[in-house]
């Protein structure tokens, strides 16, 4: 950077020489701490996230076991005598202090043990992990349907920006976003299945018939992407906008590119930075969303098991859940932070 | 405004952006008619439902359940017999009870914090960043199943999930905003004639930022709506009989074959609604914006 | 002989406001044309009319000639082939006229690419030509970074490098040392000079400081709330100035020098201020500020030619006296 | 009492440390020392990362060296509490460079110009002081009822001076007050200030990167570079007989009239 001005005058300052000895560490300095600093602030983001991991873990932890009142009277009814309840609850390890409680489940978690559920005393593990086989597809398939139709349709609107098209596509999407993912589904449940029977109303049949299984989710992923369809399209539209107000952009058409061909050499790659933040961020809420739209179709995914186990008070069950879903957030907001810093070379060694 | 060819030494008035426009503006932007309009419909079906609906939603009259739309039940009955026109008139009170009470808790949280975290660099700063990074795993759904699971599912537990879920962002945008205020040259002046950082966040940086926090609001006022109908319709929240627009959800999901229109009443309602708050807050930015590029 | 760029009655206006009007001026092969004017007068969006870039909302009217053909009637696809080719712009601000996340070779090679069909290594080998052109010390190491890594004199001269590329007929500089410190503004001038020398291309400068202008142009156009008031050869110019506006600028900068004290004095000032963009008074756009204003100013005047220079005034100065101008303020 | 200097910088060296990226520290300045004496008017001259604005927050005591100290009439004002300082805040007031963002948006010009006599406890009537303060300006009372953006750069301009003016400071510091302004704006606001200097008798801090400006207003230099101050001493001597080469350099940099083309600098 300082290159520039040298070349300019080399006789610039009464002690030059002491500037032009620093200049040449500063340029081995550089170099070493180029190397360094591509890690150092990742690893210090890490550290950031593992905090609030952590942090999310009491929290989820001190809510569902403040409240008086053990799990062992619960799964014992009413009519248990205080002495079948005691002896439950020192079974379950809940006699315990609260910390060694929380140190127990967390030395599980770390090590992948999501522990047992004493409502149906089976593996959490493997519930989640089955669950995992609907809900995963699920938020894929949505993610999908929201990206095929949100960057068409944000790219046409910011295309055809101040004509009547583009405020049709605008106040398309906007009333698109006003959809929550359970309208959307009830209402393609009305069109598609209950008038039209194209597809089955609910239920999942498993992967074993993989066509009956993909069939089972084209009407959930597609209530989930509809609406993040037209939340995308924004983004993408005012992405693309901000592009082509650039003043690079009309650099590049000052060379002799048309406005599509100056787009796509300088625009995409700039436009997709904040795109990125939505798409990771939006994952983030599709997950969640997930939880809906698996009740609305009666889908055994994650958020179905969620609502069985708050509706059974199977409490860690609930715990593992929700750590899991917060983790999955939290990690998609480091990766998107890390893509920042991968897309943008301004960005490269800052924190 | 003078009229235009004001003589040197008279004072020119920039280019016609005089008071009386200027807050005329608010009138030509159509997210702000359109998005106030509906507000307002909503506000007022709410206020009225207290006093009066045209029958009492909560009312049971088997004799008339699943009756079509006709001039005594304008949009029929649902299967119990109840009025739908009276249910969700009696709904938006809810929505507009969670709404307004969630926004308010983030605010109140969110605000302090954010004005707190920009004027404060270092420990202060980082402690509450570090908190919002917390409370940022947990979506309000995820937020309310678990308070729901701890605590029982109750229109309370829906507010208070929401409200908290959306206290980070109103820390983020809050001290972001805030923080270009604090590094302008106004404050920098404000600071060479010895205002202290409390004076400074009334006067400069409140006003300055109370635009963008005010569609903010609005903003996730909407999604606050979506939220409360996705969590009623879980049964996390609002408990039958109570009417809101998520339960009546729930409970026409039973009869999408015969009567598809006790799905479509609340929805209309609800995708109404939120598009009301988003356009209001989205004209209130856009007119921001408007006025930042004079 | 005729001109290589032609500006004829050239207007610019966004809906009702016209920012540009009735504008039209000869740059001719190897000429260097100084264009001046401070906000609002037009003279940025008079450049990007001529190339065709205007931004959303702005239309332009009137006639624009390169050699022979009318830019203003010219298909997109034939004006894209003349950017950046046979007429190069040079923009105010370095740093968002390059893309933030392309290297700088690429980005200087791309009209060569566009134009000339290189392929992706020649053009890299032809960027760092182009950047030892403009005087990089290693341009290989420079053509290989980004350009928020180089300082802003650096990019303005990458920007000049692709300028430059196809060898085109006219280069337009759009205020390009206005964002450079005094001593980086001294050297980007001299390349720019230096190289539209050795291009024998022409030049059209757009400055707000006529003492930029006066060292760098063989001619003066001034405008002023959107008009062109004045023009002329330098010489002419800055020892006859005929238009108030352009004879009060004079008496100011001739006041404020670095050569000459001037400690404590009064400076010959032009009262008033500049009203914003498509909002000058009717008729002559100077009247309102002008000591010279006559009942006639509240029509437009003519621009009137005589003698290889144009003017646009009832009452213009006569006489060599620079001084006088606008009142002392 | 005149010859205790307005100001004393003394070997003042300031470093930012950055966030975030460690070990990065930026010398903004190093190891600068001047006076200002009462009545002077000094300029400050530097390109871009010369370190004159930030000299210009620590004669303002906005921020605090990182080592030396920077004296008020004697007495030490770096590094002081804000309670301690509200006689210097009274004394010392700033015009930024550009009137927009000097100018609170949200504020009619009444609350801009009252707002500085308000938080210096200075007991006026308001409504009288600002039509004072318009009036040195040049500018209408009518101008008090509405907001800095109604009005053009070189008004917005007039509104910082007054608002500086307000607490009747004893010396102004003007951080490039007209490098943002139209050329035709320009010399209105040079020659306000200078009336109002004349006037008032100002001490006044002339932070630009115009030489000529500098010429036409000051009445001693200190040229930097870099953070280090490469040259001080009167204006005439060093604008006609500068001794660092860089000065000379800056000097032959400034653009010149002529009536023929041609960029090398006549001797």
């Amino acid at each position: 950077m300082s290159a520039d001005e040298s070349q300019l005058s080399p006789h610039h300052l009464p002690s030059g020489g002491a500037v032009r000895g620093q200049r040449g560490s500063r340029t081995l300095g550089t170099s070493l701490r180029r190397a360094g600093l591509a890690l150092l602030p990742l690893l210090r983001r890490l550290a950031t996230m593992v905090v609030a991991l952590f942090g999310a873990s009491v929290l989820v932890f001190v809510v569902l076991n403040v409240l008086p009142g053990s799990p062992a009277e619960v799964i014992l009814g009413t009519q248990a005598t205080p002495r079948a309840v005691q002896q439950l609850t020192a079974q379950l390890g809940l006699n315990k202090p609260l910390i060694n409680q929380y140190l127990d489940w967390m030395g599980n978690l770390v090590r992948g043990n999501f522990g047992v559920s004493y409502i149906s005393h089976q593996s959490i593990g493997s519930q989640i992990g089955q669950a995992l086989t609907v809900t995963g597809p699920l938020v894929l398939f949505a993610l999908l349907i929201g990206l095929l139709i949100g960057l068409p349709l944000g790219l046409a609107g910011a295309l055809r920006n101040g004509r009547v098209s583009g405020s049709l596509i605008g106040a398309m999407s906007q009333v698109g976003m006003a959809v929550p993912s359970v309208v959307a589904g009830l209402l393609l449940i009305v069109v598609l299945t209950v008038k039209l029977h194209i597809f089955p109303t609910s239920g999942f049949p498993g992967w074993s018939d993989p066509w009956q299984a993909l069939r089972a989710l084209v009407l959930p992923s597609f209530s989930l992407g509809v609406v993040e369809g037209a939340i995308m399209s924004r983004y993408v539209r005012a992405s693309i906008l901000e592009q082509l107000r650039s003043d690079y952009l009309r650099t590049a058409r000052s060379k002799g590119l048309r406005v599509g061909q100056a787009l796509r050499r300088h625009g995409f790659r700039n436009a997709a930075i904040p795109l990125v933040t939505v798409v990771g961020l939006e994952l983030a809420s599709l997950v969640v969303g997930a939880i809906v739209v698996e009740n609305v179709f009666s889908l055994p995914g994650l958020g179905l098991l969620l609502l069985d186990s708050v509706n059974n008070r199977d409490l860690i069950t609930v715990q593992d859940i929700a750590m899991l879903v917060a983790t999955t957030v939290l990690v998609l907001n480091l990766l998107v932070d890390l893509s920042y810093r991968l897309l943008d070379p301004r960005l490269k060694g800052t924190a | 405004m003078l009229p235009s060819g004001a003589r040197p030494g008279e004072i020119e008035v920039d280019d016609g952006f005089g008071d009386v426009e200027h807050h005329g503006r608010w009138l030509h932007n159509p997210s702000v008619v359109i998005g106030g309009g509906i507000v307002a419909l909503v506000v007022l079906s709410g206020i009225v439902s207290i006093f009066w609906t045209p029958y009492d939603p909560l009312a049971v009259n088997p004799s008339h359940a699943l009756a079509a739309p006709s001039m005594s039940h304008w949009l029929g009955t649902d299967e119990y017999g109840r009025d739908e026109f009276s249910r969700l008139m009696a709904s938006s009170q809810i929505a507009l009870f969670v709404g307004a009470l969630s926004v308010l808790i983030a605010t109140a949280v969110g605000i302090p914090a954010g004005l707190l975290a920009a004027a404060r660099e270092g420990a202060i700063s980082q402690v509450i960043l570090r908190l919002t990074d917390i409370l940022y795993g947990f979506p309000a759904l995820l937020a309310a199943v678990v308070l729901a699971a701890a605590f029982g599912a109750s229109k309370m537990t829906v507010v208070l999930a929401i409200g908290i879920a959306y206290i980070p962002v109103f820390i983020r945008v809050t001290r972001s905003n805030a923080l270009v205020v604090l590094n302008s040259e106004y404050v920098l002046a404000a600071r060479a004639y010895g205002r202290r950082t409390f004076a400074i966040l009334r006067r400069h940086v409140v006003p300055n930022i109370a635009t963008t926090i005010i569609a903010q609001m609005s903003l996730l006022f909407s999604l606050a709506i979506l939220a409360e109908a996705a969590l009623d319709f879980l049964g996390l929240g609002t408990v039958a009989p109570t009417a809101s627009w998520g339960t009546m959800l729930a409970s026409s999901q039973d009869y999408l074959g015969s009567d598809a229109l006790l799905t479509v009443w609340p929805s209309l309602a609800i995708v109404a609604c939120v598009l009301g708050f988003s356009l209001l807050g989205d004209g209130i930015s856009e007119l921001r914006e408007a006025r930042r590029r004079s | 002989m005729t001109a290589l760029l032609s500006v004829r009655g050239l207007s610019v206006s966004s809906g009702p406001l016209e920012l540009v009007r009735d504008v039209s001026f000869d740059v001719d092969a190897g000429e260097r044309v100084g264009l001046i004017g401070e906000s609002g007068s037009g003279k940025s969006l008079t450049a990007l009319a001529v190339m065709g870039l205007l931004g959303e909302g702005l239309r332009a009217s009137g006639s624009v000639r390169l050699g022979d053909e009318e830019l203003l009637e010219a298909s997109e696809l034939r004006r894209c082939q003349l950017r950046g080719d046979a007429i190069a712009m040079v923009f105010q601000e370095p740093m968002s006229a390059l893309n933030p996340t392309r290297r700088v070779g690429d980005q200087v090679g791309e009209t060569l690419r566009i134009h000339r069909h290189l392929s992706r290594k020649a053009a890299e080998r032809a960027a760092v030509d182009l950047l030892s052109r403009v005087e990089f010390a290693e341009p290989e190491r420079y053509a290989r970074m980004y350009p928020h890594e180089l300082s802003g004199g650096q990019r303005q001269r990458a920007m000049i490098a692709s300028a430059i590329a196809c060898d085109p007929g006219v280069i337009l500089a759009d205020e390009p040392t206005t964002a450079l410190d005094v001593t980086v503004q001294r050297r980007v001038l001299e390349l720019l000079d230096r190289l539209v020398d050795e291009e024998g291309c022409a030049l059209l400068l757009i400055a707000h400081d006529l003492a930029v202008v006066s060292e760098v142009c063989d001619r003066v156009i001034t405008m002023y709330g959107g008009r062109l008031v004045e023009s002329g050869s330098v010489s002419q110019i800055i020892n006859e100035p005929h238009h108030p506006y352009t004879q009060a600028l004079l008496a100011t900068s001739k006041a404020l020098s670095v050569s000459e004290s001037s400690l404590g004095s009064q400076l010959p000032s032009i009262p008033g201020t500049v009203p914003s963009a498509g909002h000058f008074p009717r008729g002559c756009p100077f009247q309102d500020r002008c000591d010279r204003r006559v009942e006639a100013c509240q029509v437009m005047p003519e621009v009137v030619e005589t003698d290889n220079r144009a003017l646009a005034c009832w009452n213009p100065v006569v006489g060599t006296s620079a001084s006088g101008g606008g009142e002392a303020a | 009492m005149s010859d205790i200097p307005t100001f004393e910088v003394d070997s003042v060296t300031k470093v930012y440390q950055s966030r975030g990226r460690r070990g990065q520290a930026v010398e903004a300045l190093r190891d600068i020392s001047f006076t200002v004496a009462p009545g002077q008017s000094l300029g400050v001259v530097g390109e871009s990362g010369s370190g004159k604005s930030t000299l210009s927050r620590l004669l303002l005591a906005l921020e605090r060296p990182t080592s030396g100290s920077v004296r008020y009439r004697g007495e030490v004002i770096s590094g002081r509490r804000e309670r301690d300082l509200r006689d210097f805040r009274r004394h010392v007031q700033i015009v930024f460079q550009d009137p927009m963002s000097s100018l609170d948006p949200r504020m009619r010009v009444h609350d801009l110009l009252a707002e500085p006599l308000r938080a210096l406890h200075i007991d006026v009537d308001e409504g009288e002081r600002v039509r004072e303060l318009l009036a040195s300006v040049e500018m209408p009372a009518a101008a008090a009822r509405r907001y800095a953006y109604q009005f053009s750069g070189g008004q917005r301009q007039r509104i910082a001076i007054a608002r500086a003016l307000g607490p009747s400071p004893e010396v102004l510091i003007a951080d490039e007050p007209v490098s943002a302004l139209d050329v035709s704006v320009r010399a209105q606001i040079l020659n306000l200030l200078t009336g109002l200097v004349r006037d008032f008798n100002l001490t006044m801090v002339f932070v630009s990167h115009d030489m000529a400006v500098v010429r036409h207003l000051c009445d001693s230099v200190v040229v930097l570079y870099r953070g280090r101050l490469v040259e001080t001493g009167a204006t005439e001597e060093v604008f006609e007989q500068p001794r660092e080469d860089y000065t000379r350099e800056l000097l032959a940099a400034a653009p010149r009239l002529r009536a023929q083309r041609g960029l090398t600098p006549s001797n």
